[in-house]
């Protein structure tokens, strides 16, 4: 697998090659090779499965992070392919031309996190947020909490409980409530 | 008890469709219905309470819990309870847990396609308080603001021995008469669609789904 | 009377004067020819009347002597109507030709001369004479052909020339022989010493004489330098070589047929009956207009050798009258008829079938090519039409039944080219490319004018005057005449002409065609309301629907099988024009029409053969014991195409579904009738002792239920509506053939019962069509939906329909069902009764479907705002819907006149105790079955009226739809293939196996033809190895 | 005149009433033995009655055009009608209903009736489901009818009537006398036929309770459904009764009668929770195989 990274850096500005497991290899690209990093892996070095493509929201850095994860079968072995992104003008370019399920993906990325894919097919109408207003809902700045007892009527008196203490506490409670 | 509706307007806007849709859609508001009184309204009740047409609709984890009931190990048939697949036809909606907005969409229409006298009941503790949903961004915390409920069953999920113990105090009221959530519907009606047009933003259907 | 000779003085001296004066003539020339054709014209008028009155042959000797040393000509009856026609086809033909010939002195000339020819060929009977006259006639032909000196035409005379010439020297080389036998040259001395003729050396002077007059008549195979003449020459040419030169040469023909022993005479007989059939079938693969034209005129000619061979051989006496006749009528319809399509191609520009479009823009040249197409075709009113039925007569009375197939095979390849070329221009774009001169137009509107003339005095001559076979043509006419009236008014008064008929028919009428005349008339009057809807002239569309229903008249009150057949024809092409007026492509009508006369040649060969064995053309009793059998397969045969019986329905879907909306109750409710009548007819007149025995009625029945089935499986994989109703009519009309085929008193009492109950249902059904069509502007079911709320009264009118169609209680329909178990229990049918069972229960799907693909269901948003069906359709459907109402109520009133009449054929098995009709095996009273019926059906309705008040109505998309909501009307109506899992489990039976074998039919006919085809190669040497080859076979075949 | 018209309406709406109430509880009946066989105890005999109040005791309902409103109507029409033209027991004033209206064509056809009207209704709620189980279910209906006839064609050439109570009285004087004994393969087609017409498993495609819920009633609810409910009872008895009266020695008295239209159904009963469910093309393609060649052997051995 080091011919093949070999190789990749041959043509590509490969960064950060982590080695994860022995079948299971990370590394990121800058988003103006991404695309064709990808083609050459999906027709050239066999990688003919998408198995997923996820973002990390990296709000400090002000990037998201593209996770495009490659599977090839006849190794079995994946490739993660990391990209970053730009935050604040989050667009990137769609791969549904490679995979058709691809697009599946990206629509949820634009509805989660707000990320572009122009040219995605279906990629402005909703996925599982049905008239979503607010902003993406994955975002590491969106509160959830505070949108939920906004929105959701939240029923007072509702306590939480550390679910191993609380039944601690109740199934010997001679041992007392805190420790 | 329950008002009346007379100042009311009878005919519904319809704001959620497009122009070129309404004439698709009935915009008739719905009524209340009185019930009867003295003895005929408790025979009906009787027949009703014993006669429970529940909507084979799961509506999320907890309709895994519905399916022991009606084979051989629970078997509710015993107690004049069984599964119907349409709502026309069905007396009563369980609401199975979580209920995300999405459903809740598909709850409600569901809900006001039954008739008259109907029924909900409500499992686990995501119906009535979020349950550990409770700061999700897309699950409703509590049902009642958005239909009526009847019986709450508690747990995460419910047994179904529990969910038995809910149906037999529903016909405990259903047979005492307290079970009129569809005129409370119908009565609170501006209240209730308040509540779901808030959060079910795209509202692409008509204001009562006949 | 003038003397003959001066034909053959004047004509050459007044060429002679045109010839060498012509510088001072000018304007004088033209004066001439046409004073000297008209005097041609005139001299065998005197002769003909003189003859027909009686007189004697005229004999004219030259030079003072006695055959057979003199050169004698003969004017007999014959001669003299020959010369007529030919000399007034001349002077037709000189006209058209006036302007092909301005600026040559040469053409007049030459035609002339042609002309001059012609009538010695006919009135010679010198043997070296006619050889002279034909060698006259072929140079003058020969240089009119060539006159202007286009290469292609230079080609064809010269192939022309090449066999003349071989002709002529065979003929000449048989002359020789002749003379040297018989020692004379003289026709009827050679005849009257025929035993002298003997010998190899009298064989062949025959054979070979015989050779020269077959190709000079053009038969087949030595003709393909007569169809490049056709082809190339000018079409005034092409019209005096097919009317004129063939007509002259198979006289010629004719006056040496004696001279032939029978073998010889019946090989002349095979290659002219061969050369019409192959003619013909060679004839579908043409696609310009003058080369198909060709292949008929040769055609014709070769029908008239064969017939002449066969007939005058085989009777040489008696009954000649009407072989004249024939002889005569087919001559003059095929000379007045190609001659006229021929000066008509000289207008068109195109060479082309299509191009022939043209004549759209001018509707009275358009009828007259439909009349001359249809005398070519033997229709009626047209002289072909007389020739056509007493050729069957005359052949069948000589038991040449074999030659009489091929006889009709061939009019059937001739009407099949025709009427599609007839198609073809009234359906294909509309060309331009056309020149009208006076002079082109006054021979051709002459020719057909005469033709209508010819027709009515052979009618005369044949079965006598008869003025209610002309009635139909005549009102016909008489409304055409009033063009401009508008189409309501000419509704109106069709409607009332036909019940004033139907008022006057009546009381002539008793028993069965008392039934059929209320089915024909007034019930047709009654959908012709339909008709008061479409705005507009609407010109054809009323004179075919009269012409047609009073014909219906007519078929009833015939007294004779020609009477019949004449009106069958009528109605035929009066309804394939009617079809063809209101088709998309001409396909559908021409299937009908192929069809169609297909079984009318069925009929007519039953008709001759009845005619045979009885000598009758009475319609009182078909046939005699021994030749039942045949006549009952013919008939029937002819019959059932009509009724659309399976394996030959293939036109019915396409007629009734793709003709105008407002004709297609008409056709499917009524016109399908006439089969069911003819069917009766047949088992009446067949007699009892066979009719009521034979298997053959199994196998009928068989058909029938056949039918049934099918047209049912059929009609619910339909996803157009019309194409629906037409394969249930078909099934319906399946019942009804069943019913017929059973020979029992309830078995004919439920086929007339289920005819009435189809017309009322069907029309209604077909009716509800048109007025949703014309709404919606679509036929497409699926396209539909939910117009139960916006055309609520065709809502109901389909409903009881198809409640009446499918036969459930209390409604009529189930009359009708109980009728006809009863009669095949009765009969002891049992497996058809089941099969029977099975398709009234299909029955069921394509009711269903459509009424719920189009009234149920979502409204499509397109048709939000559309509005009730027009009341015009509405009035005929709710009067239907009365009348279905009504004898559900009390079928008594038409059951019991139905078994009254149909007690006069058959003992009664049906009785009646008050109102309960009883049969051998059970029992049924339609009065309380309708009253229990409103009982049980109105004590839940007032229960569920109580509820009422708690109901709301909501809207379309008000539905559980999976807790979803509909997206489109478009996408929530199921109606699009229907019955899937039908089509998987029972689809093969649907495979159309029958439109796969007549299209392989129709397949193997055009290979056939082009493979034929590929004789006629063009070159004058293979042409003239042709000739050889055939004087050869003629030699072996002659067996000499 | 009039008081026998009055007595035999009379009479009717006793012989109704008696087969309502019976048919309700043999379709309680039938519930608990299926349950039985399921390992539950069942609701109790008396549901349907409970369902039948319940339903009609709904305060509202929705319609959505005339043919909807009158469909259930129609079905239950015909299933009355059904069965008041069938001679419900041999010899019994009550029981013989309007049998002298018609025969057994009549009643063959009037099975239509209810269908059809039902079918329409159904097709106006404008439901996709309502008109896809119509599909099914009329497809399947043309398949099983056609044993059904040839059973019933034999059936005329053995007694050589039509008559229903003509059948019957032929079949008196002793259980070989009916006609399971004297002409079984007419019977076996009927009954197979039967099991199509109960559209019980395998043949409740129709019904297709989780695919198109429940068919051609999905949108049919509260009094409708009430009117549906009591159909069935009664529809199903008329079946029963009929198959009784042709195949079984019809009956004498409503002790008999119940015990046999019991045993019949049952039989349907059986084979409905043993058999996984056929597709529609598959049960045509089955109704038009072995059932229908014992139905054309049948005619055949009785024309011999």
């Amino acid at each position: 697998m080091t011919k093949l990274i070999d190789r990749l850096k041959a043509n590509f500005r490969i960064k950060n090659v982590t080695m994860q497991r022995a079948d299971l290899i990370f590394l990121t690209v800058p988003e103006k090779q991404a695309v064709s990093l990808i083609t050459y892996l999906r027709n050239q070095e066999n990688f003919s499965h998408l198995v997923f493509l996820t973002a990390v929201d990296w709000i400090e850095e002000n990037k998201f992070q593209l996770n495009y994860m490659l599977h090839n079968h006849g190794f079995n072995f994946s490739l993660g392919i990391r990209v970053m992104i730009n935050r604040q003008k989050p667009v990137m370019t769609s791969i549904h031309h490679l995979w058709e399920h691809a697009s599946t993906y990206q629509r949820e990325l634009k509805e989660m996190f707000g990320i572009d894919f122009p040219g995605s097919p279906e990629i402005d109408q909703n996925f599982i947020l049905e008239g979503w207003e607010d902003i993406p809902p994955l975002r590491r700045d969106f509160d959830t909490l505070k949108y939920s007892e906004r929105t959701y009527f939240p029923r007072t008196g509702r306590k939480s409980h550390d679910p191993r203490k609380f039944m601690k506490s109740k199934i010997y409670p001679e041992q007392g409530e805190e420790r | 008890m329950l008002k009346n509706q007379e100042n009311q307007p009878q005919k519904l806007a319809n704001a959620g469709l497009p122009e070129h849709e309404k004439y698709l859609f009935c915009d008739a508001r719905p009524r209340i219905r009185h019930p009867f009184k003295g003895f005929w309204e408790k025979f009906l009740n009787w027949a009703r309470a014993n006669s429970i047409w529940m909507l084979a609709y799961g509506t999320g984890c907890g309709a895994i819990e519905l399916r022991p009931l009606m084979t051989a190990r629970y078997d509710v048939f015993r107690y004049g309870i069984a599964p119907r697949p349409t709502p026309r036809q069905s007396s009563v909606i369980i609401i199975g847990g979580y209920c995300s907005v999405k459903t809740l969409k598909r709850i409600i229409r569901s809900y006001e396609q039954m008739q008259n006298p109907k029924f909900v009941l409500a499992l686990g503790s995501c119906t009535i308080n979020g349950g550990m949903y409770w700061d999700s961004y897309n699950t409703i915390n509590r049902i009642d603001a958005y239909i009526p409920v009847d019986i709450y069953i508690a747990g995460c999920m419910p047994r179904p021995e529990a969910i038995i113990a809910g149906f037999k105090k529903l016909k405990q009221l259903i047979k005492s008469g307290k079970a009129e959530g569809a005129n409370l519907y119908a009565e609170n009606f501006d209240w209730y669609k308040a509540n779901q047009k808030k959060i079910i933003k795209d509202w692409n259907m008509p204001d009562y789904n006949w | 009377m003038v003397e003959p000779i001066y034909l053959f003085i004047i004509l050459p001296v007044a060429a002679f004067l045109m010839g060498s004066l012509h510088q001072h003539l000018n304007r004088w020339q033209v004066f001439i020819f046409f004073t000297v054709l008209l005097f041609s014209f005139y001299l065998p008028i005197p002769w003909l009347i003189h003859l027909l009155k009686g007189g004697s042959t005229a004999q004219v000797f030259t030079a003072g002597f006695l055959p057979p040393i003199s050169i004698n000509l003969q004017i007999g009856i014959e001669e003299a109507f020959l010369m007529t026609i030919i000399n007034l086809l001349g002077i037709m033909g000189a006209f058209y030709l006036l302007h092909h010939f301005r600026g040559t002195v040469y053409g007049p000339i030459l035609y002339l001369v042609f002309i001059m020819g012609l009538n010695g060929i006919i009135m010679t009977r010198d043997l070296f004479n006619l050889f002279v006259f034909m060698e006259i006639t072929s140079i003058s032909l020969y240089s009119l052909i060539t006159l202007s000196g286009s290469s292609e035409n230079l080609t064809a005379g010269f192939k022309y020339i090449i066999a003349s010439g071989i002709a002529s020297i065979l003929f000449l080389i048989g002359t020789i022989y002749l003379y040297y036998l018989t020692g004379t040259l003289n026709i009827d001395v050679m005849i009257a010493s025929g035993y002298k003729i003997v010998g190899p050396a009298g064989s062949i002077a025959l054979i070979m004489l015989l050779s020269a007059i077959i190709v000079e008549l053009k038969q087949f195979p030595v003709n393909g330098w007569a169809l490049d003449i056709y082809t190339a020459s000018d079409p005034g040419i092409a019209a005096i070589i097919a009317g004129g030169s063939s007509s002259a040469m198979f006289f010629a023909a004719y006056k040496l047929l004696p001279l032939w022993s029978p073998s010889l005479s019946s090989i002349i007989a095979g290659i002219g009956i061969m050369t019409y059939v192959l003619m013909n079938l060679m004839g579908l693969k043409q696609v310009k207009a003058n080369r198909l034209l060709g292949y008929s005129s040769i055609a014709q000619i070769g029908l008239l050798v064969g017939l002449s061979a066969l007939l005058l051989h085989s009777t040489p006496v008696t009954g000649l009258t009407t072989i004249w006749i024939i002889l005569g009528g087919l001559l003059i319809n095929h000379l007045l008829a190609k001659a006229g399509l021929f000066w008509i191609s000289g207008l068109i520009k195109g060479e082309s079938l299509s191009s022939w479009s043209v004549l759209r823009k001018y509707p009275s040249l358009l009828f007259i090519f439909a009349c001359l197409l249809m005398a070519l075709a033997g229709l009626p009113p047209f002289p072909g039409f007389w020739v056509k039925w007493n050729i069957a007569m005359q052949l069948a009375q000589h038991k040449q039944f074999l030659w009489l197939g091929f006889i009709m095979l061939g009019t059937l390849l001739e009407a099949v080219y025709f009427f599609r070329w007839f198609g073809l221009i009234m359906k294909s774009e509309l060309t331009t490319g056309i020149r009208v001169r006076i002079s082109s137009l006054l021979p051709i509107f002459t020719g057909t004018f005469l033709m209508f003339f010819i027709s009515l005095t052979m009618m005369n001559l044949l079965s006598g005057f008869n003025f209610n076979m002309l009635l139909p043509i005549l009102i016909a006419t008489l409304i055409f005449a009033l063009k401009l009236i508008p189409g309501k008014l000419k509704a109106l008064m069709t409607i009332f002409i036909i019940m004033f008929y139907f008022y006057f028919l009546l009381p002539e009428l008793s028993g069965l065609y008392r039934l059929f005349a209320i089915i024909f008339f007034p019930l047709s009057a009654l959908f012709m309301i339909a008709a008061m809807n479409k705005p507009g002239y609407r010109n054809g569309y009323f004179e075919l629907l009269i012409l047609i229903v009073l014909s219906l008249g007519n078929l009833l009150t015939s007294h004779t099988s020609l009477q019949f057949f004449y009106s069958w024809e009528v109605i035929t092409v009066a309804t394939y024009l009617i079809i063809l007026r209101g088709v998309k492509r001409f396909d559908t009508a021409l299937l009908y029409l192929v069809f169609s006369l297909a079984g009318a040649l069925m009929i007519l060969a039953g008709f001759s053969y009845s005619y045979a064995v009885t000598g009758s053309t009475f319609l009182g009793i078909l046939g005699s014991s021994n030749s039942q059998i045949t006549i009952y397969i013919l008939l029937v045969g002819g019959f059932l195409i009509k009724t659309g019986a399976v394996g030959v329905h293939i036109w019915l879907p396409g007629a009734y579904a793709e003709t105008e909306d407002d004709f297609s109750p008409i056709i499917s409710a009524i016109l399908s009738k006439t089969g069911i009548l003819g069917l009766l007819l047949v088992l009446l007149l067949m007699g009892k002792s066979f009719a009521a025995n034979t298997e053959l009625n199994t196998i009928l029945g068989w058909i029938g239920v056949l039918t049934a089935f099918l047209g049912a499986l059929f009609a619910i994989f339909q996803e157009d509506l019309k194409y629906m109703l037409a394969y249930s009519s078909m099934g319906q009309v399946g019942y009804i053939v069943l019913a017929l085929a059973l020979y029992s008193h309830l078995g004919w009492t439920a086929a007339l019962y289920l005819a009435f109950n189809h017309i009322f249902f069907k029309g209604i059904l077909f009716l509800a069509a048109a007025g949703i069509i014309q709404r919606l502007g679509t036929r497409k079911m699926y396209e539909m939906g939910g117009l139960i709320n916006r055309m609520p009264l065709s809502f109901l009118a389909v409903l009881i329909s198809i409640i009446a169609l499918s036969g459930v209680p209390p409604l009529s329909g189930f009359g009708s069902k109980w009728l006809l178990y009863n009669a095949l229990l009765e009969k002891e049918w049992y497996l058809q009764a089941a099969l029977a069972f099975f398709a009234s229960t299909v029955a069921f799907l394509y009711c269903f479907r459509l009424i719920h693909s189009i009234f149920l269901g979502q409204e499509k948003t397109r048709f939000r705002q559309v509005k009730e069906a027009s009341l015009w359709f509405l009035i005929p459907q709710y009067v239907l819907i009365a009348l279905i109402m009504l004898i559900s109520l009390f079928p008594n009133i038409i059951i019991e006149p139905i078994a009254q009449v149909m007690a006069d054929f058959i003992p009664a098995t049906l009785s009646w105790e008050g109102n309960t009709l009883m049969s051998s095996l059970g029992y049924w009273n339609g009065n309380v079955i309708m009253i229990i019926t409103m009982g049980v059906f109105m004590i839940p309705l007032i229960g569920l009226l109580l509820r009422v008040r708690s109901m709301q109505k909501v809207k379309q998309f008000n539905i559980v739809y999976a807790a979803e909501r509909p997206d489109k009307p478009e996408t929530t109506h199921v109606a699009h293939n229907f019955f899937p899992h039908y089509q998987k489990a029972l689809g093969f039976l649907v495979t159309p196996l029958v439109s796969k074998f007549w299209a392989a039919v129709s397949e193997w006919c055009h290979t056939i033809a082009g493979v034929l085809r590929n004789i006629y190669t063009g070159n004058g040497q293979t042409y003239a190895l042709h000739i050889v080859f055939m004087v050869v076979l003629i030699y072996i075949l002659a067996g000499v | 005149m009039l008081q026998e018209t009055v007595t035999i309406i009379a009479y009717a709406f006793i012989s109704l009433l008696v087969i309502t109430i019976y048919g309700l509880t043999l379709n309680g009946l039938v519930m608990k033995i299926v349950a039985r066989v399921h390992g539950r105890f069942g609701p109790p005999l008396w549901q349907p009655f409970i369902d039948i109040i319940k339903n009609n005791a709904k305060r509202t309902m929705i319609y959505h055009g005339t043919m909807f409103f009158l469909g259930p109507v129609f079905r239950i029409a015909g299933g009355i009608g059904t069965y008041l033209f069938i001679p419900a027991i041999h010899g019994s004033e009550v029981f013989a209903n309007f049998s002298f209206s018609g025969d057994l064509l009549l009643v063959m056809y009037f099975f239509f009736f209810g269908q059809l009207g039902m079918a329409l209704g159904a097709g106006e709620s404008g439901h996709p489901y309502s008109a896809i189980a119509v599909s099914r279910g009329l497809a399947q209906m043309t398949a099983f009818e056609v044993p059904f006839a040839l059973s019933v064609i034999s059936l005329a050439i053995q007694y050589q009537t039509l008559s229903i109570t003509g059948i019957v009285s032929a079949q008196q004087g002793g259980i070989l006398h009916w006609t399971v004994f004297t002409n079984p393969l007419a019977t076996v087609a009927a009954l197979i036929a039967l099991l199509g017409m109960n559209m019980h498993s395998p043949f409740d495609i129709v019904l297709a309770p989780q695919e198109i819920p429940i068919g051609p009633p999905t949108e049919f609810h509260s009094a409708y459904l009430g009117l549906l409910q009591t159909n069935r009872a009664i529809f199903n008895l008329a079946k029963l009764v009929l198959f009784m009266n042709l195949y079984f020695g019809g009956a004498t008295n409503i002790l008999i009668l119940i015990i046999k239209t019991f045993s019949i159904y049952m039989l349907s009963v059986i084979v409905g929770v043993s058999f996984p469910r056929f597709r529609t093309e598959q049960s045509i393609r089955f109704f038009l195989g072995i059932p229908t060649i014992l139905g054309i052997l049948a005619v055949i051995f009785q024309k011999l």
